[in-house]
């Protein structure tokens, strides 16, 4: 029933989701083996960085467009022209609709 | 379809319908012309639609008078129709999102009115 | 019950447009009746939907025609051709049907509460109730010219719901594209219709496909209704009106859009494995599919990856997954005519792409409503001024979560189960295919990983502060689709053999489609 | 507001242009028309006046949401006719070679009666109904809104 067969392989959420509780077990088990002996409260369970004062929580929060900025500066080739092609008019898009008809009209009287 | 020249006439009407309302879509960045070329297009469609429902000798299947083996099957008039019907509420519903669209953003080009891209 | 089955194809369309003219009559008696009437009217047609699914497992194709004197009277005693209007009704329509009911269902109910401070609420009901009716009737109907006429009304509707916010000028230019968009797809439709009714004097897609013969007239046929239904999938680079319209609707209708384009990619299939079937040079079309489907695939993703607009990022995800189910069931019909082939991976890769269809329609519905939350509570679409949800809004990051995990295929979640089956059939048909396909589901994670990050991870911050949790009805809304999500990856195995099966053989199958309309 | 001259004859000539929408309505499984197509030469009668006499003076006789209900009531009576026809199929001409109107009208080529078409004339009434309404609900909004525009301007 849960079991997805074909062909020579076959796909069972069940044992995975087996695997992931016992992962969770171990977890737990590791967990409940650390410190309980902290005082709430107090500097003990702060924000420590190297002994200076964290920054107010707006700046601590990492924006969207800071994420993955290194990926974009790496596939700068690939990403410049892509978002060029992405002009929001509306009579590109209906320009792109008339290219892809022509190439497939084409392919297709050539191919068959 | 009956043969020769002058029944030939419509489709290139057609054609030439078409093709001026992908010109007028492709190129121009005014929203009321490319409405209008919208409009040029299901013209150009609808006139494909009833050619194709000519028939040499045929009489319009009304029941008066008209005799039942000449009577055409009238399939593409009921199309060219619905079509038409479904033109002008299209047509009609891009008019009135075109005028709000020009009071919001004080212009009907299709570049300047933008606010999305990439 | 057995009256009920028989004329359940046209109830299913019929009673969704009734309740939509009434609205407008009974809401200005009563708005509580109005809401009680939309609601009823949908479940309803998810009744109707799954008695006519339990009965077409058991029997078959479904026909049913309007007018005649029988519903099963399909070809009138003086006529040799089929002339009227015939619904038909095999497993793929009805997997459709499923999933659009289903949908459309969360999706009214959580815009109960989504919409209540709009003005002009019956006349977004109405049109909500008849873009479901013209959606049902895309996937029901069995000749050319009411798949038109549905498609034209599911998308005039579809653009004025995507519009419904006018006072966003935003919303204007989404709505605006999408019925540009829809307009000249549906009118190059319409030529092609006009193409085949010139050369066979039929309409009936399944009389069509007995005759029809791959001349340079239906080339030029299937050109524009690969392009146009291509167009209006939203399949690169035909996908640009896609984020547009789908950023600023309202998050119930971006759920349903994304539904209804669904249906667009199905009258694809539809035209392809049905109408031409074996007369198509398949490994052509084939490869045409499966280009298109892994160019979605790659820049839907990568696209999606710099956006900080948090619906505009999942409307690239869409049209990355859209590229899967092209890609499965492009391979499938580029074997079409090979038996060994279809019989080892064509078959489940045609299966892989249908399933996908439904795990992605209960995925990305939930990943949109879950933005309509944001949107609800903090008032902005914005992830650069987002951060710190999660500690207010609990149910609804569980509900983000779950949704991420599923779109990019971590196992045990559904997206993986269908995303396996493409991965495993697709390589033994070109391995590279594959590969590129399990790059893009990291990239997704990936893309998933920062706005997950940038919403509701970090410290609460000061602006939404007095945030809380949305109201009961959106949860219910999120919560159809999150039940749906966890049944579908636990029981896969079931749902594969239930419906999807059934669905692929559906479409590789077209002597029985054909008959079951023509008869012997 | 056009001048006196414009006024008088489109008030006189729209009563024409109603009555001539209404015929093709009625008879439209008879003669080439129908519903939609009488309802768009009513609606054009009403866009006759509403250039004669300008959008916000008709405005006053004529309001939208009166004409939605008329729109909402033409298509609620055309699925309920569909539906009539529910006990055999839908859209089954239930109608057909009834004696509604007194006598059972005789099948085949006939000098024109009205009383042929079982449901047919029905369903073009409920069409015309909704057309009409729904057009002229149409000009009126937008010439309203155009009408608005020019006097922010």
């Amino acid at each position: 029933m849960a079991t997805l067969e074909f062909g020579l392989d076959f796909w069972d959420p069940i044992v995975c989701v087996i695997a992931f509780l016992v992962l969770i077990a171990v977890a737990y088990l590791l967990r409940s083996r650390g410190q309980k002996k902290y005082k709430k409260g107090t500097v003990q369970t702060q924000i420590f960085l190297s002994g200076e004062e964290p920054p107010d929580v707006e700046q601590r929060h990492i924006k969207a467009h800071n994420i993955y900025w290194g990926f974009f500066q790496a596939l700068k080739g690939y990403y410049d022209p892509t978002i060029k092609a992405h002009t929001g008019i509306i009579n590109d898009y209906i320009i792109w609709f008339a290219a892809i008809a022509a190439i497939t009209a084409v392919i297709l009287f050539i191919v068959g | 379809m009956t043969q020769g020249a002058p029944f030939n006439v419509p489709f290139l009407a057609v054609a030439a319908l078409i093709g001026i309302a992908f010109y007028i879509i492709l190129s121009q960045r005014n929203l009321i012309k490319l409405v209008m070329g919208l409009g040029i297009m299901a013209s150009g469609v609808n006139l494909f639609l009833v050619t194709l429902g000519y028939r040499e000798g045929g009489v319009a299947p009304i029941y008066t008078h008209a005799p039942i083996e000449r009577m055409v099957l009238p399939v593409p008039q009921a199309l060219t129709l619905t079509s038409i019907v479904i033109a002008v509420a299209t047509l009609a519903l891009m008019l009135s999102m075109v005028v709000h669209i020009y009071r919001h953003t004080g212009s009907i080009d299709s570049e300047e009115s933008r606010t999305m891209k990439g | 019950m057995d009256k009920l089955i028989t004329h359940s194809p046209i109830l299913i369309i019929a009673i969704p447009l009734l309740a939509a003219f009434l609205t407008p009559l009974i809401s200005r008696a009563n708005q509580k009746a109005r809401d009680v009437l939309v609601i009823t009217t949908l479940a309803f047609a998810e009744f109707l939907v799954i008695i006519l699914a339990r009965d077409i497992c058991a029997n078959g194709i479904h026909i049913y025609t309007l007018g005649a004197s029988s519903p099963t009277l399909t070809i009138p005693e003086q006529y040799m051709v089929p002339v009227r209007i015939i619904l038909e009704v095999d497993a793929m329509s009805i997997f459709m049907c499923i999933i659009w009911a289903t949908v459309s269902l969360a999706a009214a109910i959580y815009s109960l509460s989504s919409m209540k401070e709009e003005t002009g609420r019956d006349r977004f009901y109405t049109l909500l109730l008849l873009m479901v009716g013209g959606t049902f009737g895309m996937m029901l109907t069995g000749d050319l010219f009411n798949l038109f006429v549905f498609l034209e009304i599911s998308s005039i509707a579809g653009g004025a719901l995507a519009a419904f916010r006018t006072r966003f000028a935003d919303a204007l230019e989404g709505g605006l594209k999408y019925i540009i968009i829809s307009t000249v797809g549906a009118l190059m439709v319409l030529f092609a219709i006009g193409i085949f009714y010139a050369q066979y004097n039929l309409l009936n897609i399944a009389a069509l496909a007995q005759v029809i013969q791959y001349t340079m007239l239906d080339k030029i046929a299937l050109t524009l209704l690969v392009t146009a239904f291509a167009m209006k999938t939203g399949v690169v680079p035909l996908h640009m009106w896609f984020p547009d319209t789908y950023t600023v609707a309202p998050a119930s209708i971006t759920a349903m859009l994304v539904i209804s384009s669904h249906a667009c990619m199905y009258l694809l299939f539809r035209i392809c494995f049905s109408l031409y079937g074996v007369t198509l040079n398949m490994a052509t079309v084939g490869w045409i599919i499966i280009i298109l489907g892994v160019l979605s695939m790659f820049v839907g993703v990568t696209m999606a990856v710099p956006q900080t607009d948090i619906k505009r990022l999942m409307s690239y995800h869409a049209i990355s997954q859209i590229g899967y189910m092209w890609l499965g069931v492009g391979v499938g019909l580029a074997v079409l005519g090979n038996p060994e082939a279809l019989a080892t991976y064509g078959r489940e890769a045609i299966s892989g792409g249908i399933f996908h269809i439904l795990n992605h329609a209960v995925y990305k519905p939930l990943l949109f409503l879950t933005a309509g939350a944001l949107f609800y509570r903090t008032g902005t679409r914005d992830l650069n001024r987002m951060g710190g949800l999660g500690h207010s809004m609990k149910l609804t990051s569980i509900f983000f979560i779950i949704g991420t995990l599923s779109i990019s295929g971590v196992p045990p979640l559904n997206g993986f189960a269908s995303k396996f089956m493409i991965y495993e059939s697709v390589y033994r048909f070109n391995p590279i295919l594959a590969v590129i396909a399990m790059l893009v589901s990291i990239i997704t994670l990936a893309s998933f990983t920062k706005a997950f990050q940038s919403a509701f991870m970090g410290p609460e911050l000061s602006a939404y502060k007095g945030v809380k949790e949305v109201p009961k009805s959106m949860i219910i809304g999120m919560g159809i689709p999150a039940a749906g999500i966890i049944f579908f990856s636990l029981f896969p195995g079931l749902i594969v053999d239930w419906i999807v099966h059934p669905a692929a053989d559906a479409l590789i199958n077209q002597a029985t489609y054909i008959n079951a309309v023509m008869g012997g | 507001m056009m001048s006196k001259i414009v006024r008088t004859i489109s008030n006189i000539l729209s009563l024409f242009i109603f009555v001539y929408g209404l015929y093709i309505i009625i008879h439209g499984h008879l003669t080439p028309g129908g519903g939609f197509q009488g309802g768009a030469v009513v609606a054009s009668g009403v866009a006759l006046l509403i250039v004669a006499f300008g959008s916000h003076n008709i405005h006053k006789s004529l309001k939208e949401h009166h004409l939605s209900i008329l729109e909402s009531g033409g298509a609620l009576i055309f699925i309920g006719l569909a539906f009539g026809g529910i006990a055999t199929v839908f859209f089954y001409n239930f109608l057909v070679g009834s004696s509604i109107f007194g006598h059972i009208p005789p099948s085949g080529p006939n000098p024109g009666d009205i009383w042929t078409g079982g449901v047919i004339p029905f369903m073009n009434l409920a069409v015309g109904l909704k057309v009409l309404a729904g057009l002229s609900a149409i000009l009126l909004v937008m010439a309203l809104a155009t009408s608005v525009m020019e006097v922010e301007e």
